[in-house]
């Protein structure tokens, strides 16, 4: 008998608690941002430095090394040179990344010595096609970049708005 | 198709002139994840609920065996994709022991900080998607905002808000500074009331207890034999945890107890005490965050390890407590670059087949708290 | 007047009215009128109450909630109306299909009947029957008649069990609410809803909420299975989105799916404006007589906005404890029922009995009682109000340390 | 310590049916396949070992030995200490006991296993695939298995960039 009331009593006294909390969030502050139409500041700046995002080549300093090729666990990268019999200098003729495959993980932006492929903070590539998140990053051949002796490899500057990705994607509606 | 289908039931499922066979799942609201679920019922009563696992095999194991040891790791995260962290952990953990690497204390302190705080945030998914599957909407959103705090200090730390790969085989990838400190004592400062507060909202409700409370009781002794393990095991009341029982990594150094359940509201065993068990735990791993990041030293982050490892024959068995319970990969090793085999054994795995001998007797509603409680990952299952 | 229902007369039927029907051809106009009324404030009520429950949910899970359509988002109501209207009418392959077509007409009577009798000012009644409370509860009992039929029809397991779920539960609950009315009935003598409220006064303490204790406990069980004929949580069982998957309207889609949802929302109506009009004074506007009361035009509309305040305030109720609690099992739904309030109810009303004989309406003590009560019901009001503060502070300096905002966001600030 | 464990089983056994090797990091004992259920029972009961956990249960595939190789993780919370048990079968009919009978956990295991390397185990109540639709061809572990290209007319591989 006692048990009887005492669950009603406990029931009404729980449920008034968990109303109380309700209730004090009808003052507190919303969480949520309005992706895309409504936000405070660009999305850019939201993420954090690290972000790992979109891959992008800045093909001028990719030294050839063929260490993000390798180190791919799902074979995204795709990279071919060439050798100018003549003068001995060699080229890269293709350096492609299948986003559609990519899955961010960051092992080769990390093992990239002259920080030629990195992570950009673009998340956003809809296409209307599977096969125009193939990005070609080399049009035609680049002499590879010969780095200064003594000069800090990783400290080239980032392009972390994903510029050049953004216009390599084929049929990329902006 | 369906005259197949029976056929292939016919000698499994035995139903009687009373009973019905429901088929829940593959697609449904609280199956979490691509689940299966024959029940055999009668009216509500469930006499029989066979789960029916494996829409999310990918062969991890296989794809282990053609891939380099460095190389796996990203393919961990998605072994359990709300505590990648673990995956992370105990896979670098068995390559180190077998290429015997040994980790700089600094980075030791970051993966704990890091395990913690995705300890947290799975937990806040399980607990808040119990509280989803009973029917309170508002408690897993709430908890969907604290981890997504969580979510935001984890991508300024490693670049991912869920699959990390933040460990590298002789360490981390990244070093956390001033700042991500700071922003972890800040979560904390805010979290820790929070869990109050959700505990007035839904832990304490009464309508809340009295759907879990002596619901699908796992007795000490089924829980061992079935090997059931972390806050499942513990739910049941037996004091098991890897971070204690087997210590790695540097989780001697930290005081914490290990909550075990005590049939708080009910009987032991009981969903609410494997709920309750992972609320407490919560806390217990706030404690530990601090002083992780208390005592954290100065120094590397990362040994030297050379980039394609090839480790000698050998083999062992490694283990971490990873937020659905013990998280293990036995890693063989045969003189190449990649591993001759590697088995992953995740705490979903056992945790599902129990489902078919507690679930007799329960209703179709209490079914669901069972799954909600046993706190199953459906990737996990089937890797 | 006449002149006009003549020429309405004959733009519809083409004939001028004879002098000897012109009653009930009058008569006929009239109940259409009422009807269409009627039916377009329960339509647009169950829309926008729609609207707003989604937005009060939202700021309860500290979410914004829809806000793009029109201004704040008023019109999404309107938007995921015609959205499902232009959605394909499917049914089930192996369905019933005259049963499930004729389900949601079923639903969709037996709701917006009930709105005949429900007051909602003085004298703004549609029918001031002399069984308005009974014609209710028996009109609104056609839902689950509708319920089980599109349940069982749908040829679908999950369906089946939500309609199955929905009977048990509305047999059950079905005594309780017509049992903790059975005090007012007792104090009013009456039956008719404009008169239980005509009993009561403009004051809380006027209130048969805070007549006596037992009153009190009449309300609470009345509220309690109120929602539970309305499948509001904790009691939402026939639908139970994360254990049947969408319940008893799975298999629905397009407008007849729309038909349940609409008819939930209508019905929140209805159970609010029983509780407001049985306990809560209904639209007694403090300060005023009902004999000034029925004297200006002005006074009448006010008694109607004091009803819809009082009703909003119950739906607001309603609405809080949905993103609150979460739901109960069958067995349990049925538990509470018969050992928790069917007793309290029957007791109860002995209660008041005893009590209408000891302490009558007009003596002094009577009177000293019920404010009594009142102030009672004011102290946990008080409480309560306590209970919300603590929660907004016990998390200000540590929100505010982490995100760098004001944690100060009161509902009425629109985003 | 390890070996104290070890003299317990050899006493009960005898020296020639358990083999003890500690090369690799956790030491295990390779018994033959008839006396697995057995030496389980005795392992998880006896008052002096109590193994009560069994962590994983592996097979593991090996092609040039011709066997396949199943490896048991036991876990006992008295000694605080794991425990490795190997026992081989032959590639082409590989049959085992079962041991769910001792640890109800093995019974998936052993199903994972019969799905992906093929291993039958007798007594096992429930002998059907786990993790594979049941109508697939091949055990994926065994390592001379081939992915087939089509999958109920799906193709099942993407091909690379090009």
């Amino acid at each position: 008998m006692n048990q009887y009331f005492n669950n009603i009593c406990t029931t009404l006294y729980s449920i008034a608690e968990g109303m109380a909390v309700t209730a004090s969030y009808l003052f507190r502050r919303p969480c949520t941002i309005q992706y895309p139409n409504k936000l405070e500041k660009p999305m850019e700046d939201q993420l954090s430095e690290r972000y790992r995002g979109i891959l992008q080549v800045d093909t001028r300093v990719c030294i050839g090394c063929r260490i993000c090729e390798k180190t791919c666990p799902v074979d995204c990268i795709a990279i071919s040179l060439e050798k100018d019999k003549e003068t001995k200098e060699r080229f890269l003729t293709r350096f492609d990344i299948d986003i559609s495959k990519c899955m961010f993980c960051g092992l080769c932006s990390e093992n990239c010595k002259t920080s030629a492929i990195y992570h950009t903070k673009f998340f956003n590539a809809v296409t209307q096609n599977v096969e125009n998140l193939v990005v070609r990053f080399v049009d035609k051949p680049i002499a590879l970049y010969k780095p200064p002796k003594g000069s800090d490899l990783k400290n080239t500057l980032k392009d972390l708005s994903g510029a050049i990705v953004n216009q390599k994607m084929k049929g990329r509606a902006l | 198709m369906l005259k197949t289908e029976l056929k292939h039931l016919k000698p499994q499922v035995h139903t009687f002139k009373e009973e019905m066979i429901l088929n829940m799942g593959p697609q449904h609201p609280s199956t979490h994840g691509v689940l299966n679920f024959l029940v055999v019922t009668d009216g509500e009563v469930i006499h029989q609920a066979l789960p029916n696992v494996g829409y999310l095999h990918r062969g991890i194991e296989k794809l282990a065996e053609q891939t380099p040891y460095t190389t796996f790791i990203p393919f961990t995260d998605r072994i359990d994709y709300l505590a990648a962290m673990f995956a992370n952990h105990v896979y670098v953990l068995a390559v180190e022991n077998l290429a015997d690497i040994e980790v700089p204390e600094r980075a030791q302190f970051l993966r704990v900080i890091a395990c913690e705080l995705n300890r947290i945030a799975s937990h806040l998914i399980s607990t808040g998607a119990l509280a989803l599957d009973i029917g309170a909407s508002t408690p897993f959103v709430h908890w969907i905002r604290e981890r997504e705090c969580i979510n935001d200090i984890m991508e300024s730390i490693c670049g991912a808000r869920l699959t990390y790969s933040y460990m590298r085989v002789g360490g981390v990838s990244q070093d956390i500074n001033e700042q991500i400190a700071d922003d972890i004592y800040k979560f904390l400062d805010h979290f820790e009331p929070i869990i109050d507060e959700y505990n007035r909202l839904i832990s304490f409700n009464e309508i809340f207890i009295k759907r879990l409370a002596n619901v699908a009781i796992i007795s000490p002794v089924d829980a061992v034999n079935f090997g059931l393990v972390g806050p499942n095991l513990r739910g049941s009341g037996i004091e098991m945890d890897i971070r204690r029982t087997i210590s790695y990594s540097v989780y001697d150094q930290f005081d914490f107890n290990i909550p075990i359940g005590k049939g708080f509201k009910g009987s032991l065993g009981d969903c609410y005490d494997r709920y309750f068990v992972r609320v407490l735990e919560m806390t217990e791993s706030c404690s530990i965050i601090r002083q992780a990041l208390s005592q954290i030293p100065k120094g590397d982050i990362k040994a030297k390890v050379k980039r394609k490892l090839k480790i000698k024959e050998n083999e062992c068995y490694t283990c971490v407590e990873s937020a659905r319970g013990e998280m293990g990969m036995y890693l063989l090793s045969d003189g190449s670059d990649r591993p001759y085999r590697l088995k992953i054994k995740t705490g979903s795995f056992t945790a599902m087949s129990i489902v078919e001998k507690v679930s007799q007797g329960l209703m179709v509603a209490d079914l669901i708290a069972l799954i909600g409680s046993l706190d199953v990952v459906a990737p996990e299952i089937d890797r | 007047m006449k002149e006009n229902a003549n020429l309405l007369f004959l733009f519809l039927f083409k004939t001028p009215i004879k002098e000897s029907e012109f009653s009930l051809a009058w008569y006929v106009l009239f109940v259409f009128l009422v009807a269409g009324v009627l039916l377009f404030f329960a339509a647009n009520f169950a829309g926008i109450t729609s609207f707003i429950e989604r937005r009060i949910a939202a700021r309860i899970q500290s979410r914004v909630g829809p806000n793009v359509v029109g201004p704040q988002g008023i019109l999404q109501w309107v938007a995921d109306g015609i959205k499902l209207l232009l959605k394909e009418d499917l049914v089930p392959d192996r369905a019933d299909k005259f049963l499930f077509r004729a389900a949601p007409y079923f639903v969709f009577s037996g709701l917006f009947a009930a709105f005949v009798a429900l007051p909602f000012g003085y004298g703004i009644v549609a029918a001031d029957l002399n069984i308005g409370v009974y014609y209710i509860f028996a009109i609104t009992s056609l839902v689950v008649v509708g319920i089980i039929m599109g349940g069982w029809s749908s040829n679908s397991k999950w369906a089946l069990f939500g309609a199955l779920r929905s009977a048990a539960q509305i047999i059950s609950y079905e005594i309780p609410t017509a049992l903790s009315l059975i005090p007012v009935i007792m104090l009013t003598g009456s039956l008719s809803t404009q008169d239980i409220i005509k009993a009561q006064g403009g004051m809380p303490w006027d209130w048969y909420l805070f007549h006596s204790p037992f009153t009190f406990v009449c309300f609470v069980i009345f509220f309690i299975s109120a929602l539970a004929e309305g499948n509001r949580i904790p009691f939402d069982l026939p639908e139970a989105e994360s254990e049947l998957v969408s319940g008893y309207n799975t298999e629905y889609s397009g407008f007849r799916f729309l038909i349940f949802p609409m008819a939930e929302w209508a019905n929140l109506w209805v159970i609010s404006a029983m509780v407001t009009l049985a306990y809560l004074g209904g639209w007694q506007v403090p300060f005023v007589a009902i004999e000034t009361l029925s004297q200006s035009f002005l006074l009448i509309f006010l008694s109607a906005g004091v009803f819809v305040i009082k009703t909003s305030i119950v739906v607001f109720i309603i609405i809080q404890l949905r993103w609150t609690l979460p739901r109960v099992r069958v067995d349990q739904m049925t538990l509470v029922c018969w050992t928790y309030l069917v007793p309290f109810c029957l007791a109860a009303i002995i209660g008041t009995m005893i009590w209408m004989l000891i302490f009558p309406w007009e003596t002094l003590a009577a009177l000293l009682l019920r404010l009594i009560m009142s102030g009672i019901g004011l102290g946990f009001c008080f409480l309560y109000v306590q209970r919300v503060r603590f929660n907004y502070f016990n998390d200000k300096m540590a929100f505010e340390n982490l995100k760098g905002k004001s944690l100060w966001y009161p509902f009425w600030r629109l985003p | 310590m390890s070996f104290r464990i070890y003299n317990i089983l050899a006493d009960r056994f005898g020296k020639d049916t358990l083999l003890y090797f500690d090369d690799t990091l956790n030491p295990y004992i390779q018994v033959a396949p008839e006396l697995i259920q057995t030496l389980c029972i005795f392992m998880r009961y006896n008052p002096a070992l109590k193994f009560s956990f069994l962590f994983s249960l592996c097979g593991v595939d090996y092609p040039e030995k011709n066997q396949i190789t199943m490896v048991y993780h036991l876990f006992s919370m008295k000694q605080k200490m794991l425990w490795v048990l190997k026992t081989s079968v032959r590639r082409e009919h590989p049959e085992l006991e079962s041991i769910e009978s001792v640890w109800k956990t093995a019974g998936w295991f052993e199903r994972e296993i019969y799905d992906l390397l093929g291993v039958k185990f007798t007594n096992h109540s429930n002998m059907k695939r786990l993790l594979l639709p049941d109508g697939w061809v091949g055990h994926p572990l065994r390592k001379d298995y081939e992915e087939p290209l089509f999958y109920h007319d799906m193709e099942t591989s993407r091909h690379r960039v090009s």
